[in-house]
């Protein structure tokens, strides 16, 4: 028995051979899943960037370009479903949670692995059936992602099937979610306990429990949109006695915790890298936890500042104000505890360090110009212009987007074994970094002189700026395939990574690279903390 | 520490009927209190009574009686969260100008 | 140690089944947060549509799920009390009370749609803007539990079969167990659907 | 790096905006050049001994007080404005009725003119009123600093007041569909004067109008056809009207394709049920303005429509 286990232990989860391509998409092996969620996450990525560059390139001079105004709108439609619903929300959960949240409390897998694969296969589903939408009934969406009613009942264009992709959507998150928050419950290593998680879990944990208290609203919120378009039953239809700005509170009540789905994951992300590159323990180690909680928490009762001139109650927009405020504080105690924990530390500068660099100065621009949008009468200029194109740009990309790649590069010598070339890594940075800049900040300046967002066409006063975040998007798109490409490079060509490459503390780093499919020979015992480098200086 | 492993404790089968009797009667007297004319606050009643009746199933049906403090914690957590929404809501209805 | 179900966690079985549960209050929940919305502003109109809908099959139709939670329970008690015999037989009573319930609500429904009030109708609008989105709340609302019922009878029916067969059982009741409580939460969602619908003033 | 502003609330917005901008500043700068002094000054070449502090409560406690003053002034920064627009509107105000639809604006004065500009006195307050006749739009001017939603089924309004003559863009800022970036239209604020010889005259020819014939091109352009089709044979999502007229046109009836000619009874069926007939190739997108048009303008637009050859 015992050399059974040692020998199945030397084979990597990678390499355990046992028929094609079925023993992938049927795993049910967590790290399995996060690899197939990886791959289509990515894919999916990679397109809705391209219509993204597309309707960049709509937009290099006035008037019709290179395509209609109808495909114009269905393009940011399908570009932020996809961005929202099939790339950001799922890819930290899918990729990072099922990957490092059993390794990293020292379990075998997930409470759940049959459902996890199954929550894979909802969103392949769902993808599909997005796709599905693009070519059936009347063509692609084109009511932007937020669906807004009564737009979204009389368009002729597919909305019933793209709103019930995403009910299948929500459906995965849901699952993940119930796994995840049970797995942390009751799958820790015996000596794991609370206090003694990787802030990363904590992220996570708060994330599931975002994931299945606001996914369920927007599952019904869709329902009630496919009801109306196919029966008529009136609820946000003005013309029948219905109030669609009853819609938009059903749909932000999910949408704006949703955010946090994308964010927090992201923000834990950075609670790992910062301590092991520091070489120290990290600064407040319970704000930061609690922080998470605290994050999920308010973060689901602000959903109405999207909705300050839509028309609701002045004093519901007060509260709504007021609640947002409240919910930047415990991002702020993030931010601050990761720069003390610099504080006599000593640093390494390596890649995965310089991504969550540019993770703090991204995010915080973006969370800074959240709260621009958050004062009530500033809102009123800039609610639909394109600062809020570039408020959710910076948060989500340059946050969430950063965060991700910034994980990509510090646990990828950990999921595939192999190293890439760092060098090549911080180049691919550079460019990331001054093209973001150069694409999303002037949108900014489009947005505080009037430039409404989703529009086809503009005035002349607002060329200049269009055409520098136009050059941005190519810089950008440079760096972005300069990151991808050194990356499967090194999957390919890359020499060995060592088990531990960044003599991190976290269990993960304590088993192979890549980690054997039973993750532990025996579960660890867990003697010190997440972030106690003392014997590993 | 949070609700033990194995299966919970053997509900008594009396438990049960009892149970099962209160939310009959509980029942009627919601139809009894709904269709009288009770004025007042008296729309809230049936909603009370509905609540009550909720608790008797989650309680004992539903184990929570017996459950550890995790469990017991979801259905608190979910009310909250729920009455912060309404309340959040409603101040948008109740005060539109 | 190695294979995947040699170690059974059932507190772990039971957490996510609630929060599975919760996932679900939070889906009606959402539709009771369009309900007071509506309510808040067409009070006069809600409590007159209600006054048309049938108090009597209502109320029939709460005791039949009241009673078909007990039965449930039962079921539960006896397979830990191996007596998997009666055990059956209360899943196969719970199966037809659900059955009873819809049957019930299909002529609830049928007699509706047969007086013109469906959403869509050409007659619905005569009886104002107020009573019209009340119905259609009401047939979505319901229509989503009855939903949840089906789903119930068919778990409760792949259940019954298991514990014939013996591979859910007196030592395994996990599977059962599970069922019990989605059957439960979908009796705790018509609680509060009753007086929202029955009930108005 | 703003467009002035042209209104009185606008420069309150634009001071409570550089109040939080500049506090924003104030913290980016720190909080990254504390970054970057720590990694400079601890790397791993000048300081290899770390030390492992867990934390401060004293220092954290700090941290998390001054965030809450930062972000509570900033509230309250904001919220003053908002509180200007929504509750402190000054009684009895000049009122002009915007009617918005897809995708055109038209602005209604109390004498009856009408106008596809907003115009408005310069110096005096004014409120417009904003309705919709089918989905969500939305009214901003961005040199007012003013935006407000435009829900049918429901009647919003807006209140500003301009010192400073001149023309402003107008845009549709709510996402409405294909021709969402072509609601652009602008507000054009008027020497008081100049103003209300304006008014009186526009006035004065929409009652002369009324008892005689009535201008088709100009109700065309009032009642928003002109933002859906065009008259210069070019179509864009809807059909150009150019040589309608007469014309044998291929529709959608039930589901079915038939031919029909383009005779005034089908000019009249296109504009009172035009889901009823729906031209092939083209969304069933056009509002019924059943209700919404008297016969006599009718007659002017079939006149108008006719002549488009
Ligand atoms: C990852 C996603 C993400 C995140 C994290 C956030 C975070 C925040 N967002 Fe954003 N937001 C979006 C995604 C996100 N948002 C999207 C997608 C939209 C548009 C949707 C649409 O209409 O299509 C949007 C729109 C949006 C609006 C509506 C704009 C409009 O349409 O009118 C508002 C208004 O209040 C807002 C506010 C905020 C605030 C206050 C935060 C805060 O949580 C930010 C907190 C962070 C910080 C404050 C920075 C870090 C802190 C420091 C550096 C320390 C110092 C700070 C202090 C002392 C305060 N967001
Ligand atoms: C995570 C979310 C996310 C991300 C990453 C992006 C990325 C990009 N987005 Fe965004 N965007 C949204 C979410 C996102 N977007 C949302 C939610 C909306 C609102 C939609 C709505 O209004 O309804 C929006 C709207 C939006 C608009 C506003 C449209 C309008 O209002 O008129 C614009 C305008 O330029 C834009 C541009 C871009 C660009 C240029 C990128 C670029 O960063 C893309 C960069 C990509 C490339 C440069 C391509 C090259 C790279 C590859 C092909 C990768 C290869 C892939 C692999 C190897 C895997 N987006
Ligand atoms: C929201 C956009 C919109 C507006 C506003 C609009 N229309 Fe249309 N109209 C359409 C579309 C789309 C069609 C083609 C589909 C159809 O027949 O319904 C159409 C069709 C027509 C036709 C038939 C054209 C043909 O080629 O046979 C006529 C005539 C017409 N409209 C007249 C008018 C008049 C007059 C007005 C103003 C009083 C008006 N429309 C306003 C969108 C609009
Ligand atoms: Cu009208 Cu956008
Ligand atoms: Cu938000």
């Amino acid at each position: 028995m015992a050399s059974e286990a040692g020998e199945t232990l030397n084979i990597s989860y990678l390499e355990k051979r046992d028929g094609g391509i079925s023993s992938w998409v049927f795993s049910t092996d967590h790290k399995r899943v996060a690899i197939l969620y990886l791959v289509s996450v990515l894919s999916l990525f990679g397109v809705g960037a391209l219509l993204g560059l597309l309707m960049r390139l709509e937009l290099i001079s006035m008037g019709p370009t290179i395509m209609a105004p109808a495909t114009y709108n269905s393009l940011f439609t399908v570009h932020g479903v996809i961005m929202i619903f099939l790339f950001i929300i799922p890819a930290a959960p899918g990729v990072l949670g099922n990957f490092l949240l059993p390794l990293m409390i020292g379990a075998k897998d997930v409470s759940f692995p049959r459902l996890n694969l199954l929550s894979w296969w909802f969103y392949l589903i769902g993808a599909c059936l997005a796709a599905a939408a693009l070519f059936t009934g009347g063509g692609p969406p084109d009511t932007g992602w937020t669906f807004y009613a009564p737009y979204s009942l009389r368009t002729g264009t597919n909305v019933t099937m793209a709103v019930f992709a995403v009910f299948v959507l929500g459906l995965s998150s849901i699952l993940t979610g119930i796994n995840f928050i049970t797995t942390v419950h009751r799958e820790r290593a015996p000596s794991m306990g609370w206090l003694r998680l990787p802030l990363f879990v904590w992220a996570i944990y708060s994330t599931a429990w975002i994931q299945i208290l606001a996914t369920p609203i927007i599952g019904v919120t869709l329902l009630l949109v496919m009801a109306e378009r196919l029966f008529g039953i009136g609820i946000f239809d003005p013309a029948m006695g219905g109030d669609p700005i009853l819609y938009q509170h059903l749909f932000w009540i999910y949408s704006h915790p949703a955010v946090y789905i994308m964010i927090l994951p992201s923000l834990g992300v950075i609670s790992e890298i910062f301590p092991v590159f520091a070489r120290r323990t990290i600064f407040g180690y319970k704000a930061v936890a609690y922080s998470s909680i605290a994050i999920a928490g308010v973060g689901s009762i602000v959903w109405g500042h999207h909705m300050f001139v839509s028309g609701y109650s002045y004093t519901a927009g007060v509260i709504f104000s007021f609640f947002t405020f409240l919910v930047a504080i415990p991002s702020a105690i993030k931010v601050y505890n990761w720069v003390a924990s610099l504080y006599k530390s000593s640093v390494v500068l390596a890649t995965p360090l310089l991504y969550a660099f540019a993770f703090v100065f991204l995010f915080a621009i973006g969370g800074f110009s959240g709260l621009v949008l958050g004062a009530l009468s500033v809102n009123v200029h800039l609610h639909d212009t394109y600062f809020v194109v570039a408020h959710f740009h910076y948060v989500m990309f340059g946050g969430a987007g950063f965060g991700f790649f910034a994980a990509l590069h510090f646990w990828f010598p950990k999921m595939f074994g192999k190293m890439y070339r760092e060098k090549t890594a911080n180049a691919a940075l550079a460019l990331l970094f001054v093209g973001f800049n150069a694409l999303y900040f002037p949108m900014f300046i489009l947005g505080m002189n009037g430039m409404p967002r989703r529009y086809y066409d503009y005035l002349p006063q607002f060329a200049s700026w269009q055409i520098v975040s136009i050059v941005g998007s190519w810089i950008f798109a440079a760096g972005l395939l300069l990151m991808f490409g050194n990356l499967i490079y090194a999957l390919f060509r890359g020499p060995r990574a060592p088990a531990n490459p960044w003599r991190a503390a976290t269990l993960e780093w304590q088993t192979a690279s890549p980690p054997p499919t039973e993750n532990f020979a025996v579960i660890p015992a867990v003697e010190h903390g997440p972030y106690d480098f003392k014997d590993i200086r | 520490m949070e609700g033990k492993n194995g299966p919970i404790r053997e509900t008594r089968i009396y438990v049960y009927l009892a149970s099962w009797a209160a939310l009959v009667g509980l029942t009627f007297l919601t139809v009894w209190v709904g269709t009288a004319d009770l004025g007042g606050v008296a729309g809230l009643v049936p909603f009370v009574i509905a609540a009550i009746k909720a608790l008797l199933v989650l309680a004992f049906f539903m184990h929570l009686w017996y459950e550890g403090w995790l469990l017991r914690l979801l259905p608190a957590l979910a009310v909250v969260i729920m009455a912060a929404i309404v309340a959040l809501v409603i101040s948008d209805v109740a005060y539109r100008g | 140690m190695t294979a995947e179900g040699a170690h059974r966690d059932n507190a772990g079985a039971r957490l996510g089944m609630w929060l599975f549960i919760l996932t679900e209050f939070f889906l009606f929940f959402g539709a009771v947060v369009v309900y007071v919305f509506l309510r808040y502003r067409y009070s006069g109109a809600f409590s007159s549509a209600s006054g048309a809908l049938d108090l009597d099959l209502g109320t029939l139709n709460t005791l039949i799920l009241i009673t078909s939670s007990l039965t449930m329970a039962l079921s539960i008690s006896y397979l830990r009390r191996c007596a998997k015999k009666a055990a059956v037989y209360l899943l196969v009573l719970t199966f037809a009370l659900g059955g009873a319930f819809l049957f019930n609500k299909y002529f609830e429904w049928g007699a509706k749609i047969a007086a013109g009030i469906y959403p869509g109708s050409s007659s619905i609008s005569a009886h104002g803007v107020g009573e019209g989105l009340f119905y259609g709340l009401y047939f979505f609302m319901t229509g989503l539990h009855g939903l949840h019922v089906v789903a119930g009878m068919v778990v409760i029916g792949v259940m019954a079969v298991k514990v014939a067969r013996g591979s859910v059982s007196h030592s395994a009741p996990v599977g059962l167990e599970n069922t019990g409580l989605y059957w439960h939460a979908v009796d705790v969602v018509w609680i509060f659907l009753f007086p929202l619908f029955y009930l108005v003033g | 790096m703003f467009q002035p502003s042209a209104s009185q609330i606008g420069a309150q917005i634009d001071g409570a905006f550089w109040v939080i901008a500049i506090m924003c500043a104030v913290l980016f700068v720190s909080i990254i050049s504390l970054m970057a002094y720590f990694t400079v000054r601890y790397r791993r070449g000048r300081n290899a001994a770390p030390v492992d502090i867990e934390g401060h409560r004293g220092l954290e406690t700090a941290f998390v007080a001054t965030s809450v003053v930062i972000v509570l002034v900033m509230f309250y920064v904001g919220w003053r404005g908002y509180k200007a627009l929504f509750t402190e509107m000054p009684e009895g105000l000049f009122t002009i009725k915007a009617t918005a639809r897809q995708w055109s604006w038209s602005f209604e004065y109390p004498n009856g003119a009408v106008s596809d500009r907003l115009l408005i006195p310069a110096g005096s307050p004014v409120r417009v009123d904003l309705v919709s006749l089918d989905i969500i739009h939305s009214f901003y001017v961005p040199a007012f600093r003013v935006k407000q939603d435009v829900v049918p089924g429901t009647m919003r309004y807006v209140w500003f007041q301009s010192d400073l003559p001149g023309e402003y863009d107008l845009f549709c800022a709510e996402y409405c569909g294909t021709g969402h970036s072509m609601m652009v239209s602008s507000a054009v604020v008027m020497d008081k004067a100049e103003f209300a010889s304006w008014l009186e005259a526009e006035g004065q020819e929409k009652a002369g109008k009324g008892a005689g014939r009535l201008d088709g091109a100009g109700v065309f352009k009032a009642k928003g056809c002109s933002g859906c089709h065009t008259v210069d044979g070019s179509p864009l999502v809807c059909p150009t009207l150019k040589g309608v007229y007469g014309a044998r046109v291929r529709v959608i009836s039930n589901g079915a394709v038939k031919e029909v000619v383009a005779d005034e009874a089908y000019l009249r069926r296109s504009i009172f049920e035009p889901e009823a007939e729906v031209v092939e190739g083209f969304g069933p997108i056009m509002p019924s303005y059943k209700g919404n048009i008297t016969d006599a303008e009718i007659e002017a637009l079939a006149a108008y429509i006719r002549s488009l050859k």
